[in-house]
């Protein structure tokens, strides 16, 4: 599917993710995490791709061959590293815990395999994988 | 998602549905923050309800967390769905949010 | 159950699999026990593996942490199954164990 | 099924338990939290129901009625007051916890209803029921 980086297409874009998981035959726990992961990567495009920009693009393609998912998200923002997002001190107590700054390791979490390509020419490109059987 | 909130003398207890994610996380926080100016800033989560949660949701518990800390209370949570709980425990939140097994004994935690 | 360890000077990781009973515990936490005395009392649990865990496989977990943490070290965890999750969080073990994404995140959260 | 409280018979009201719960039609989180809460109560009969005099005779018998799954644990141990077991103080740290002392926690939260009765002809007989369908 594809749209502008509203709260609505975000929340379709979650809708389209569950369905698609399920159509390909994955678990309700599976469809949650990819749910999850999709949602944190466009949330993303949205607050900090397309930032001061206003919404911009986004595209959002899900293929499953039976044995893994794959979640392709497009879009024309700026293009970042994501590679060089550090990952959260999750023993730090509350008081020194940073608002915000999960969303990436939540995308890891939940994925078996992330790709990223980025050139001025097609834009971003961030595909997300799942393997829904051993 | 829908948000309800029972505030008694002593303590609050605002009940979570549906989806938490960065469409509604918003008005979360802004609801929690309401509630962690009353009741000796004593809050309880009941997340039974909540189908979804990503890291918008998060940062509206982290941050009530942290205000009603500040004021001497405490933000603690009873009922959790296993996906959602996943969520927490995958980004060190359920060391940072108290757990009970109900809204009762979450609420009967917090001093008279 | 089933129960490998691998000790690297600075840290103990040990994976623990199947049924945590009363009937399995005690084998548990006399391993447990033994690796708290080596590598600073730095230790892994990794309980992906674990597809049952009863009050008696808390309780070895908990004279772990409280006999590491004596030490000066801590018994830290990675990987859990769902519903075993449920009963460490309702039991309020989300709270005492720190949990780290995976066990090499685990390992490299203790001090060389 | 029955036996006596060894380790065995323990593991093996554990599989009856899981057993019953699938043919009663209940998804997998269901039976996992029934056989924890079979496994505990009748850990305690071996344990401090049967204290000092060595293994001893228990019963387990699974009913379901497709909206209901009821077990039902009978031994001829002490008695005892299941309603006068104090829950655990969760927030407490670690160093403050004493070893033991969740069983009878986590039968509570494993189970929607709870009915206990000991007399000297009958011996004890606990009940563990659990909602399986609205
Ligand atoms: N699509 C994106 N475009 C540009 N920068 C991004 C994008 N996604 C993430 N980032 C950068 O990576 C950082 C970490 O992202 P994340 O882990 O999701 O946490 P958060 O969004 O809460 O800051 C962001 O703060 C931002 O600087
Ligand atoms: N079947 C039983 N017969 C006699 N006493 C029991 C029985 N079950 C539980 N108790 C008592 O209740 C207490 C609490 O039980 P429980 O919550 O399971 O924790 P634990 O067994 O770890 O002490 C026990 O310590 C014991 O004194």
């Amino acid at each position: 599917m594809s749209g502008v980086t509203t709260p609505g297409t975000l929340e379709a874009i979650q809708a389209f993710v569950v369905d698609g998981c399920r159509r390909a035959g994955a678990d309700d726990a599976t469809g949650f995490d990819l749910r999850l992961a999709v949602d944190e990567a466009c949330t993303n495009v949205a607050m900090h791709g397309y930032a001061g920009a206003g919404p911009g693009p986004i595209g959002v393609v899900l293929e499953s061959d039976g044995t893994w998912i794959r979640v392709t998200i497009t879009d024309r923002g700026v293009s970042f590293r994501p590679e060089r997002v550090e990952p959260p001190d999750l023993a730090a107590e509350a008081e020194r815990r940073p608002l915000g700054g999960l969303g990436w390791h939540l995308i890891r979490q939940m994925t078996d395999e992330i790709e990223y390509h980025s050139d001025s020419d097609s834009g971003n490109r961030l595909v997300l994988g799942r393997r829904i059987k051993p | 998602m829908e948000i309800t909130a029972e505030t008694s003398p002593n303590v609050t207890v605002v009940s979570i549905s549906g989806t938490v994610d960065s469409g509604t996380a918003g008005a979360l926080a802004t609801s929690l923050r309401e509630h962690a100016g009353n009741g000796g800033s004593h809050l309880v989560a009941d997340l039974a309800g909540v189908d979804y949660m990503s890291s918008a949701g998060l940062r509206a518990l982290l941050e009530t967390v942290k205000e009603a800390r500040q004021r001497g209370g405490d933000l603690r949570r009873a009922g959790v769905q296993p996906n959602v709980l996943r969520v927490l425990d995958l980004s060190g939140f359920t060391k940072i949010l108290k757990v009970f097994p109900d809204v009762a004994a979450a609420a009967a935690s917090f001093p008279a």
